[in-house]
């Protein structure tokens, strides 16, 4: 694994913004960000201006960086709730608040293999930046994308001109095959001859992609997305069980210690749990008897 | 001319009144990526607990207006880890380090108290009370005013006679001010306040509570009201109590709020996941606004709001009392 | 299809469940001016004390983080004028209104209560637990479960039996169950919660506290994790009590939030000085809200978030159980 | 005294930004609340946006109606504290959320009388729509306007052009006279003759203003700036001790009851007190017991 490097906290200006399909995307000046990212990093956002009542910062992988101003970053997002509705209305010249980058990178092989990169909906954001590190080891890079519908397909140009195969899915059927990528996959890994699987996506696509590259017994890393509160490590919102080196389940922080996994290393029928044998876990031997109230 | 910073928790004098808030700063490792942790006060740990704890389940935190509630669950390695991996590594660095610890049990408390006792690198205990008390049907200590004189007595009489024991209060009570003193008489040297009050909310979409453990503990400027008031109640009461003030500081002037109404030093919690310098940017910005205001030291400030009005010297020379000055509610002017 | 709003505060029915918060609409007469009070539920009025008030020194209001410190000190005309002035007026434009209560002593709540027990126009009585008794050395009655429980008790005895009398509760107790239960004991047909925690802000450049009187009560968003937390334990623990959610409600996800956890009518305070229309925007967006979510009454949402996961229906048809539906806890789905 | 009239609430459009001295001026399109303007009137601004922490409206007295685009409504401010410097941040297009018009306008004479308006700093705001008011009745109006320097002084030009006469005041001597509108004022009633004063600044300049106006015997109106939560009555946050026509001091709501009064009625010395003489004080007959702890 890649070891993190040191993240900063940037208030960069908003140089442009623009709309991708159903996503927006914000492109900021921050070359303290761009000059130590490696794909798979995200940034976190504080988000609602001055007085605002949102205090916690929005985590988004970064889509792009660029040499322009002294070194920028992109990042795609769709509307959710209060926080990103706020960034929808950033206009260009605007200043956003960044620290980045964070997490653990994705895992670069040393030889030129074969990579099958799976994406869902904005998932397929992070994508992009691996594919050209890969592409500069002479992997062979293929696309696999998904989403609900033609509009929250992310990135589908980008990856026809990037990969040597580039397949579709959607779950109305409005582009490509219809289905999820999950259904598309073993089909894809087939054609590909992917020696290794990246993605990144919701937690269900995750577990879909996990299980068919485990039957094909490839190596799959997938960059999972939980909710986070600080973004680096100190306040242990973003947890999920993850079975170590020594077998043992502990409850990692997903962006620290990820966003990036060995797939088949998440448990991911037990997240939101707290599995009865992860460490530590209520009722295991030595388990003690505080509990905080909140 | 720059401002004397200097503060006392009891006799231990920490370079200036800036603490992480117990829980916010992990071990420790993650905000030194950011700064070096030398130049706070004193950085205090998440609470320590006898076995590893993998905490609650996800959801964890939801956030909510000027606030946030959490319910970790004190996921950590337990104590014999903590004194293995994480205490060396904060010692090794010479970090001011306030341990605090959680139990079930007084025992459990007293427990982690003789094995705190003779590991390096404890500048301070504290005490979280947020616990329910196992053998009392798990009534939360701190809303009990005997259970927590139990649990600070057991601690004090295991702790090393010279590392001050700060006993950590939650805001739902009735009576902070009784809780506060039974504390006190239990043996704490300090108090620190406040913990997250309990809150709770419903997430309207898939219409069950937002986080897995239902409820969970408030935080954030929303609660600094609250906070406020508590240590501005105690600090009336026990003027000679130095008090770790805790609660919505985003800012300097937050900081000098809780200064103001009686803290000698000053917890950062949620605001460092917001702010991961936080801590570096409160301390400049108080020393900023005391200077602004004439103020020499720190010491003079503390509690100076409890004053009646037009009796507050802005520039004071004459020396302060010697425990910090916590208890300028009694000296003359 | 429109959503049945109808809601029952014991065997009172409301034609919809947005009251206003006590003391946050005056007497009325303002309020109206911006719609027609009998568009909602219920009009909460001010709590009445006996002889007339001057209330507290300003400042009286200071703005906190999502939130506001009161201390307005129950500035009112006193029982005689209200009832020959206010309430008439309320009545004759025949406004559904719960009247506050106020006193310092249990016989004081009493005379309250008989001066009401036979003026037209009365839909509720709420009584104001949040009031120093000053037979106990200035005890707020709200943070002891017996003194409550002797104030409801003499007021339900001498109100007339067919107006229901609310208890309103403070949050900032060790146990809000025990004080509710103490209440239902006494006599309380519902409960009203959350009052005000008390807070406190201090000014940086003055160096004095905000407020004249020191110390404040919070109310706005900052509190809602507090009120949505108390009528949710309230609620599981005595399901059949009707309880009005308060407390930091602006819009109707919040509304919806508090009726989640249990709240089968909503009160809006401090939203009612940031948007006049409050209430009736709250109320719309609640329904909007239920309809969106396919519900046909408003009493299938009561209590709903206590169901275990998975269980919620959102299309039920079955006839609710009578009482308002707020024991649905117990109903089997 | 005028009538209340209803207020209404208003989800407006900035048309201009300006700045005026050390003032920033918005116009906003308003014309719910432009038609029912009278002078003396103020309005109640929301500040912060979406999902601010900010609560409380903030209160500004109307300087200027005008017809354009159904009517606009005009507010002059200095940045106090994070909700003013928020407004201080507003551009053209953005849109305000105002309730308004709030409060007692100022009563106009029957006659056309001789009017001396005085103002500090921005309390002059309110006065020129009073001024154009009087003239519409034949009354002469003359200007007294201070401020601790020359760019706190507001509306000097307008003064100069709608005025008899307009003397200034500065507290450092920077423009007109050195000194207050208060030192000015015996010299200005004198010269200008005047029947009536009418004031809006200060408390302090207020209760200047109207101890020289009692010692002249001549009527005096102010206009009060008390902290407000809400502008509409329901709060009871804005109280100030008034006597009223029976002769009793009563705790009374600036923002209903006023914020014109006459200027003898309010007890001066006693704000931010609750005199003991006034009706329901604490310890006057038949107090009752009963406090919220609140
Ligand atoms: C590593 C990582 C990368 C991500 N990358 C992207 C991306 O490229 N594009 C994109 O659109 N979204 C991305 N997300 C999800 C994004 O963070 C959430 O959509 C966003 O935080 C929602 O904020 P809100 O204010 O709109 O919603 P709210 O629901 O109001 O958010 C409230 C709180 O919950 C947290 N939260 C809510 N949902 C999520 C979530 N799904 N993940 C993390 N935190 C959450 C927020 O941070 C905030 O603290 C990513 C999340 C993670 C963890
Ligand atoms: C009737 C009336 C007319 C006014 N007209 C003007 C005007 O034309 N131009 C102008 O610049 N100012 C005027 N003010 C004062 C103006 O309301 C305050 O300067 C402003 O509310 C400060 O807000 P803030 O967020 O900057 O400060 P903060 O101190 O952060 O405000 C916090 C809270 O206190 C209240 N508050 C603080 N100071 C005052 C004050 N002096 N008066 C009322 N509420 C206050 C605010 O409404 C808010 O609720 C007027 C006040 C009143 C009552
Ligand atoms: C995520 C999180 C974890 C916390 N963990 C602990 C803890 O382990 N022990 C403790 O005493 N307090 C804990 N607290 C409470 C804080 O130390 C602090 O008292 C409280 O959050 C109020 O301060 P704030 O508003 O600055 O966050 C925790 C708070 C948060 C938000
Ligand atoms: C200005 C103000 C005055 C209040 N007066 C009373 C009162 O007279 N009686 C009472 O029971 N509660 C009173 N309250 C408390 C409210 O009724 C309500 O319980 C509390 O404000 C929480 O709701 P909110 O967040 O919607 O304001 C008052 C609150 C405010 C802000
Ligand atoms: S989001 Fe805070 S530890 Fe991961
Ligand atoms: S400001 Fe609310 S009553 Fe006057």
């Amino acid at each position: 694994m890649e070891t993190p490097v040191t993240p900063v906290q940037v208030t960069g200006t908003v140089l442009t913004t623009r709309r991708v399909e159903a996503y927006h995307a914000l492109t900021v000046v921050a070359p303290g960000i761009a000059e130590r990212f490696r794909p798979g990093h995200f940034v976190a956002v504080a988000v609602g201006g001055p007085q605002t009542s949102m205090l916690t910062r929005r985590a988004f992988s970064v889509h792009d960086v660029k040499p322009d101003y002294g070194g920028t970053v992109e990042f795609v997002f769709t509307v959710r709730g209060p926080g990103t509705s706020w960034l929808a209305g950033r206009r260009a010249r605007d200043t956003l608040d960044l620290v980045g980058p964070l997490g653990r990178p994705f895992p670069l092989p040393r030889d030129p293999v074969s990579c099958l990169l799976v994406g869902g909906e904005y998932g397929s954001a992070t994508l992009f930046g691996l594919a050209d590190a890969l592409q500069q080891r002479d992997c062979r890079v293929d696309f696999l994308l998904g989403g609900a519908s033609e509009d929250r397909v992310f990135g589908a140009l980008r990856a026809r001109r990037m990969g040597v195969t580039t397949t579709l899915t959607t779950e109305d059927g409005s582009l490509g095959l219809r289905g999820t990528v999950t259904d598309a996959l073993p089909g894809v890994i087939t054609d590909t001859r992917a020696d290794v699987v990246y993605a990144c996506g919701p937690m269900d696509m995750l577990r879909g992609v996990t299980a068919v590259s485990v039957e094909f017994d490839i190596p799959v890393q997938v960059a999972v997305e939980e909710a986070m509160a600080c973004g680096f490590g100190m306040c242990m919102t973003c947890v999920l069980p993850v079975i170590g080196d020594d077998g043992v389940t502990r409850m990692v922080r997903a962006c620290v210690e990820g966003p990036v996994f060995r797939g088949e290393r998440v448990r991911f029928d037990d997240v939101g749990t707290i599995p009865f044998d992860a460490l530590g876990a209520p009722g295991a031997p030595g388990h003690s008897g505080a509990r905080h109230v909140s | 001319m720059s401002v004397d910073m200097r503060t006392y928790l009891a006799h231990v004098e920490l370079i200036n009144p800036i603490t992480t808030a117990a829980g916010c700063a992990s071990s420790g490792k993650e905000l030194a990526q950011f700064f070096d942790l030398n130049r706070i006060g004193a950085l205090a740990t998440h609470s320590i607990t006898m076995a590893p704890r993998a905490g609650r389940p996800t959801p964890r935190v939801a956030e909510t207006p000027s606030g946030m509630l959490n319910a970790i669950g004190l996921q950590g390695p337990g104590i014999e880890a903590f004194l293995e991996r994480d205490l060396p590594w904060l010692s090794q660095r010479s970090v001011r380090t306030i341990v605090s610890i959680a139990g079930g049990t007084v025992n459990e408390y007293g427990t982690l108290a003789r094995r705190l006792a003779d590991a390096p690198g404890v500048t301070a205990v504290e005490v979280n009370l947020a616990c329910p008390n196992i053998e009392d049907r798990g009534r939360v200590f701190a809303r009990d005013g005997a259970a927590s004189a139990e649990v600070i007595s057991s601690v004090r009489a295991l702790m090393r006679y010279d590392v001050p024991v700060v006993a950590k209060l939650s805001p739902d009570v009735a009576d902070i001010v009784a809780i506060a003193r039974a504390c006190v008489d239990g043996g704490a040297d300090a108090l620190s306040m406040i913990n997250t009050p309990l809150g709770m909310s419903i997430d309207t979409e898939t219409l069950r509570p937002s986080l897995a453990a239902v409820t969970g503990g408030l935080s954030g400027p929303a609660v600094r009201p609250l906070a406020v008031r508590c240590v501005w109640q105690v600090h009336a009461a026990l003027p000679g109590v130095p008090i770790i003030g805790v609660g919505g500081v985003l800012t300097g002037r937050d900081a000098f709020e809780l200064v103001l109404a009686g803290a000698c030093a000053v917890g950062v919690g949620t605001a460092l996941f917001h702010d991961p310098y936080a801590c570096l940017r409160v301390l400049r910005e108080l020393e900023e606004l005391l200077q602004a205001r004439g103020f020499q030291r720190l010491a003079d400030a503390v509690g100076l709001a409890h004053r009646p009005p037009g009796s507050v010297s802005r520039h004071r020379t004459d020396p302060a009392p010697g425990q910090g000055a916590s208890n300028m509610e009694e000296s003359p002017l």
